[in-house]
């Protein structure tokens, strides 16, 4: 409880500080430290799914992301405001009401109110073809969201690459760099394909794996391999949709056998996830990575 | 359940892989076919709909509340078929519209955008709805900054910033909601919310991020530079189908899950400030200089009208009067309908001026009612569907908001809609003015693609009919509507 | 197939596919279009002789198709849509004569017929209307359908006179919008019924009621040019003459004076509406009319306007007529809409010849014009004498009526109006026609003749101008001289009256 | 667990704020996007608290949710930032 309470108070102590330093490197790090609080949080709720995902992506990879802005965002304007102090005085007194309505609401809600669809998944668990709870979740009970969400990084990708950025100058080789990436990339590869494999019993899966290789991949880039630039090849384009393009041929697919859409035979479903997974976080990790070379941070 | 509900799912999203992938002549044909198939799919599952109700589809086979359903009533229905007939209009208007090098970006967003809006309309999980809504976002986000210059950038980085935030108040309100209930499924909700603090604030996240999204004034600050600096074909999608993605949303909301006589107070708010829309929009409109322009901010004005379906509905049903409340439904549904047929009709007009005469100012179309009379014919029906005259599909939509209204006494209602349609008829009319000057030499011409003109006259001709044969979509918003009063089939 | 069905929707559709028709008509292909159009419009009176008929022997017509579920849009002949289809239907045949000469050899011919047809088309249908929502949807369409017509010179002026147009007309159709959906509100779906329908909401509607009457009024007041809603009338005086003729006899402001007449007899009822004490306040608005109209016409130069507002002063005649209460005063405003029409585009005709012949357009330009087309003088000089009501013509018979319903309802001063009017009439037009015949011609400053190209070396200007107003000028008279007769204007007139006091 | 969740609940209800005000306030895009992707996460953590609300194993419905909410987050936060980046092209042309 106690610790409940320190890592709450510091999860407002970075966010606040966060979200109105002066300097963009010194915002964005505090950011990254606040998306690691985070990932304590969860993991001190139980949700160490949701930990490894915090810590990967939002931590990680958007911490990246936002590092390699921060540093193109190094100008005065970073901490201008509203200027008017109408305005100001509104937006605080908005904020301020924002605040207490949601935090009364939901602690008029502190009470639990039924199991709420908790017994539901642990009843059906046994048929979902994994044996872990958020994973069948994820893959079977509700795979229609994730069908949509990996289709969500697909669109990303698509409106960025239509965005025809141009291409960032090639980094210089450095050799320290070039070591790490030797040792590293590798390491991730292995941590990302354990992850996958333990999505099905135990706490990981396709997105926090995805994470992992992203990283790898990520690290390749700054070792100075330019993603973007074979963003025209159709095998880039293949890999970028793969993922998406097969979860929605199976989910389509089972359809002509008499299943609903997306409804697995009970039989198959095990392995069918575990290949879903597979070429999902083929996609996630490339998709990650073009989202990380297109914000720009991979430039110098 | 139909066969041909994984067709209308899969077939824009296939559509938008191959045109990812293959970008050449056959992949271009292949992805049609797929969109197409999608159409016809979305034409024989509301067939379905019509002969024998409400269709539901438990993806994953879980059904609710463990799984997803989908849910397909009558006005689900109305908005997949809209959905289909004007993305068919403006792939066929694209075909021709588009060149250089953004046309192969267009068409996977392009298709992925026909994809999400579908999925939309079909889904009645109150998270699922929102990961629907950011795939919306983000494929309309893309596809606005495609024209590639500065300020349609910065528009669509601000629509971004906007949408996003709608969508998260949205989710802070799901989260509540799911606190409270314990379920996502918009029917398992429905009349389960109580009227209860939190359930207050969590309607309230949820309308005002709606609100957001939709562009409810005064929330509609970055509407108007969107989807003016899209290019016409995503700007027609935009304010015909996207906007009204997530005003669909807050009608379910509204109408599924909270007892609309409960918030009445609230209700009057969100007709105020449509009041407010409808004015301040058709001011602006009449005010532009750019003919994209006039067509975003009546696009905020025409949103204003929408949101009269609220006050008019409740107070219909406080009152005890649920005919006039299904009269009110009916309204707002044909509203959706007409405005998106005739909204997307203008900007592929506005689209067509354009390129017929390289310019899109209103000063410049002087001659246009000689040199594109069928182009401009096509702006003026759809002008007399905006403003409301017959025969038309506004004018069946004004018809019954204004006799619920009367009935009611709401007469400020009633003023503003009669205003309201004066006002329109200003920014209509302005540029039909202009075209009927003539010029002391005739403006250079270049001839557009039959492809562009044959999809805005389809769009006139189906407003026409919408006028003529209304009793059709009126027949079919009210099939599983599972309104709160009881005596609503 | 089910003619009674059918032939009220034949009426506005011919008008449609020939106006279809002649989009796809190329701009050159002169024959084939005035072909279409002639077609169509004879067509279109073999219709209306038929549709006649048949009302004579007692067939119904009507079609009926569902707009809503409480919504129908209703086409049906009665006697009055039967005396206006009448009307129009012959106008509009010599109209398109006339248009057909007129613009001979001007640009955009097919953007012109197009929406004069358009016009044909919702004004058969307003004649048709058998409910108010009908009326309204073709009303509105109307307006629409004219706007080309009036800015189709693409000149400034034009335009201007198009955004007047428009300003009050759409204005007028909200406020029409308004006053019909709250009559739907109260009563639901009705139809028009001689008698009225409103009359069983008396005892607990009766300001509402005197609210949407006054609305209404104000709505249809607008085209029918009451005053202070006649701003527009004058100014769409730029519009190419055959348009004018239109405006001023058939489509515009007739649809607004047969709105009133709808509104009064088979809305309300005009028993109730005398009730509700609503008409005489109407009377005495189209009693000022009158009297301003003819004021004002008196201090135009423009041909043309004096014209204008010498509508505006005869269409509150109508008006007037029927809001007086008695069979003479509805005989004399049902009577006065043929006669007006008739009158009215016999002028404009006359006028559109001297503007295009010798670009005359001043009234101080017709000195001696007379001796040089004496036919065209000739008809005008039929017509304004009608609009003085000298007897035997035309406007003679139904100022008689007028003022016979005036005096019979105890309202004196409607006689003494039509005396005043009368003598502003005999003021704006004597001069002209004494100037045409016995002026001293002014050769000099007159232009030349524009028209070379005449059909006939001997006849003072092309055929298709000059046949249409002689046809109108003999109508008119004869209307006169034949009003006794059954089939007279003031028959059919005095035959609808008798069924709307029936009790 | 009732501790627990209020804990989460209240600290995510408080981040509401924060990220509101900081979202409304500031001009600069990078701000802004900070603010909305804290927005987010306080909106997960709303989620995580309530996933503990029950007595027993943590529901795994919302932990789904989250997951698939960060995905969300970060495509267009990467979709925003190149935008960004895209304009600062345009500018220095």
């Amino acid at each position: 409880m106690v610790l409940d309470l320190l890592l709450a108070a510091s999860l407002l102590l970075t966010a606040w500080r966060s979200l109105y330093a002066n300097d963009p490197l010194q915002a964005v790090g505090l950011f990254v430290a606040y998306g690691l609080l985070l990932a304590l949080a969860w993991a001190r709720l139980d949700a160490l799914d949701v930990a490894l995902a915090e810590a990967g992506i939002g931590a990680g990879l958007t911490g990246a992301l936002l590092l390699g802005a921060s540093r193109h965002a190094a100008d005065r304007s970073f901490s201008d405001r509203i200027a008017s102090p109408m305005m100001r005085a509104f937006l605080a007194a908005g904020a301020l009401s924002l605040t207490s309505i949601v935090a009364l609401a939901l602690w008029s809600l502190r009470k639990p109110r039924g199991p709420g669809i908790a017994p539901l998944v642990s009843a059906k668990l046994s048929e979902s073809g994994v044996k872990h709870p958020v994973t069948s979740v994820l893959l079977n009970f509700r795979s229609w969201d994730t069908l949509l969400e990996i289709g969500v990084l697909v669109v990303a990708a698509f409106s960025i690459l239509a965005l025809r950025l141009a291409r960032s100058p090639p980094r210089k080789y450095d050799p320290m760099l070039a070591a790490l990436v030797r040792v590293m990339v590798p390491i991730l590869g292995v941590c990302g394909g354990y992850l996958l494999w333990a999505g099905s019993h135990r706490p990981g899966g396709a997105f926090q794996a995805g994470a992992l290789l992203g990283a790898a991949g990520v690290l390749l880039q700054l070792a100075g391999y330019d993603l973007l630039a074979d963003s025209a090849r159709r095998g880039f384009r293949a890999l970028l949709v793969v993922g998406f393009g097969t979860f929605l041929c199976v989910g389509i697919g089972v359809s002509t056998l008499g299943h609903q859409i997306l409804e697995y035979p009970p039989t198959q479903a095990g392995s069918l996830i575990f290949w879903i997974e597979l070429v999902a976080t083929i996609s996630i990790a490339v998709t990650l990575n073009l989202l990380y070379a297109a914000s720009g941070s991979g430039a110098t | 359940m139909s066969g041909a509900l994984p067709i209308l799912i899969g077939g824009p999203f296939a559509a938008a892989m191959v045109s990812f992938l293959f970008t050449g002549a056959i992949g271009r044909a292949l992805s049609v076919l797929l969109a197409t198939a999608s159409a016809v799919a979305a034409l024989a599952t509301s067939i379905e709909v019509m002969r024998s109700g409400v269709q539901i589809h438990a993806l994953a086979g879980w059904g609710a509340p463990l799984g997803i359903e989908l849910r397909i009533d009558g006005l689900a229905m109305l908005m997949l078929l809209l959905t289909a007939g004007i993305s068919l209009a403006v792939t066929t208007f694209a075909a021709g519209y588009l060149k250089g090098d953004a046309q192969p970006h267009f068409w996977p967003l392009w298709y992925f955008l026909w994809g999400a809006l579908n999925t939309v309309f079909l889904v009645s999980d109150i998270f699922s709805l929102y990961v629907c809504l950011e795939l919306i976002t983000l494929a309309a986000v893309g596809g606005t900054a495609l024209s590639g210059d500065r300020i349609a950038l910065s528009a669509s980085l601000r629509y971004l910033m906007s949408a996003i935030m709608g969508s998260l108040a949205y989710l802070l309100g799901v989260a509540m909601i799911y606190a409270q209930v314990g379920t996502l499924d918009l029917t398992q909700l429905s009349g389960r919310l109580g009227s209860s603090w939190s359930s207050g604030a969590a309607l309230s996240l949820v309308t005002a991020g709606l609100a957001m999204k939709t562009a409810l004034f005064p929330l509609h600050f970055w509407l108007p530079a969107a989807h003016s600096l899209a290019p016409a074909p995503i700007s027609a999608a935009l304010s015909a189908m996207v906007v009204k993605a997530s005003f669909y949303v807050l009608l379910r909301f509204w109408f599924q899950l909270s007892e609309p006589t409960s918030n009445q107070l609230a209700a009057h708010l969100l007709g105020a400030l449509g009041m407010a829309a409808v004015l301040w929009g058709s001011v602006q409109a009449a005010l532009q200089e750019r003919l994209k322009l006039v067509v975003a901010y009546s696009t905020v004005a025409q949103i204003g009208y929408l949101f009269f379906i609220f006050p008019l509905f409740g107070g219909a049903l406080a009152a005890g009067r649920s005919e006039w409340a299904q009269e009110a439904w009916k309204g707002g549904i044909i509203l959706i309908l007409a405005h998106a047929v005739a909204k997307s009709a203008m900007f592929l007009v506005s689209g067509a001026l354009l390129q017929t005469f390289g310019s899109d100012r209103i000063s410049d179309l002087k001659g246009a009612a000689v040199r594109a009379p069928l182009t401009l014919a096509a702006w003026g029906i759809a002008g007399i569907s905006l403003i409301g005259l017959p025969p038309s599909g506004g004018f069946i939509a004004k018809w019954l908001l204004l006799t619920t209204a009367i009935r009611q006494e709401y007469w400020l209602y009633v003023a503003v809609l009669l205003l309201g349609g004066l006002l329109a008829s200003v920014y209509v009319f302005r540029v039909l003015w202009h075209s009927f000057l003539t010029p002391e030499e005739m403006p250079s011409v270049s001839r557009i693609p039959g492809s562009m003109s044959i999809s805005i006259l389809a769009l006139t001709v189906v407003l026409l009919l919408m006028g003529l044969r209304p009793a059709i979509p009126l027949e079919f918003t009210l099939i599983g509507i599972p309104l709160p009063a009881g005596d609503l089939r | 197939m089910n003619w009674n069905f059918w032939l009220p929707i034949f009426l506005p559709l011919s008008s449609l596919v020939t106006a279809l028709l002649i989009l796809v008509i190329r701009e050159n292909q002169h024959r084939l279009r005035t072909f279409v159009n002639l077609l169509g419009a004879t067509l279109k009176i073999v219709m209306v002789a038929v549709v006649g008929y048949g009302v004579y022997t007692q067939h119904a017509y009507e079609a009926r198709m569902p707009l809503s579920l409480t919504l129908d849009l209703v086409l049906r002949v009665d006697d009055i849509s039967l005396l206006f289809l009448a009307l129009s239907s012959t106008l509009w045949f010599l109209t398109t004569i006339f248009a057909v000469g007129y613009l001979e050899g001007s640009p955009h011919q097919s953007r012109f017929f197009c929406f004069f047809s358009l016009c044909m088309t919702a004004t058969m249908g307003i004649s048709l209307a058998g409910n108010l929502i009908t009326f309204l949807i073709f009303y509105e369409m109307l307006t629409l359908a004219t706007y080309p017509l009036i800015v189709h010179r693409g000149t400034e002026k034009a335009l201007r006179a198009g955004r007047i147009y428009l300003a009050y007309t759409l204005v007028g159709g909200a406020v029409t919008l308004a006053g019909t959906a709250w009559i739907h509100t109260l009563v639901g779906p009705t139809q028009f019924a001689h008698g009225g329908v409103l009359a069983p909401l008396a005892p607990t509607h009766r300001h509402q009621l005197q609210a949407i009457f006054t609305l209404m009024i104000v709505g249809l007041g607008v085209k029918a040019a009451l005053f202070p809603l006649h701003g527009w009338l004058p100014t769409a005086m730029v519009a190419p003459a055959p348009v004018s003729a239109l405006l001023h006899a058939v489509a515009v402001v007739k649809a607004g004076v047969f709105g009133i007449v709808r509104l009064i007899y088979d809305v309300f009822g005009v028993k109730f509406a005398v009730s509700l004490g609503v008409l005489a306040p109407l009377s005495w608005l189209a009693g000022f009319t009158i009297v301003y109209g003819s004021i004002r016409a008196l201090f135009q130069h423009d041909l043309k306007r004096r014209l204008a507002y010498s509508t505006v002063s005869q269409l509150s005649y109508i008006v007037l007529g029927a809001a007086v209460f008695g069979a003479s005063g509805t005989i004399g405003a049902l009577a006065h809409l043929v006669h007006q029409g008739l009158m009215k585009i016999t002028l404009f005709f006359c006028a559109g010849i001297l503007g295009e012949t010798w670009g005359i357009h001043g009234v101080d330009e017709l000195s001696g014009i007379g001796r040089r087309m004496p036919l065209t003088m000739g008809a005008f000089t039929i017509a304004a004498f009608g609009m003085i009501g000298t007897p035997p013509m035309a406007g003679f018979v139904s100022k008689w009526y007028l003022g016979l319903g005036g005096v019979r309802a105890g309202d004196y001063w409607v006689l003494a109006v039509l005396i005043a009017s009368s003598v502003l009439n005999c003021a704006y037009f004597l001069p002209i026609i004494h100037d045409a015949w016995f002026g001293k011609s002014r050769q000099d400053s007159v232009a030349l003749p524009q028209r070379r190209s005449l059909v006939v070396p001997a006849a003072e200007t092309s055929l298709p101008l000059l046949l249409p107003a002689l046809v109108t000028a003999f109508m008119s008279l004869t209307a006169g001289l034949f009003a006794g007769s059954h089939f007279s204007p003031l028959g059919a007139a005095r035959l609808i009256t008798e069924r709307m006091y029936a009790p | 667990m009732t501790a627990q969740y209020s804990v989460y609940a209240l600290a995510g209800g408080l981040l509401v704020g924060f990220a509101f005000h900081a979202l409304a306030i500031h001009t600069h895009v990078l701000k802004r996007i900070l603010a909305w992707n804290t927005l987010g996460s306080a909106a997960f953590l709303v989620f995580g608290a309530i996933a503990r609300r029950n007595t027993g194993a943590p529901d795994p419905v919302p932990h789904a949710i989250v997951i698939t909410g960060i995905v969300v987050a970060i495509s267009s936060t990467a979709l925003a930032l190149a935008l960004a980046r895209r304009i600062d092209e345009e500018n220095k042309k």
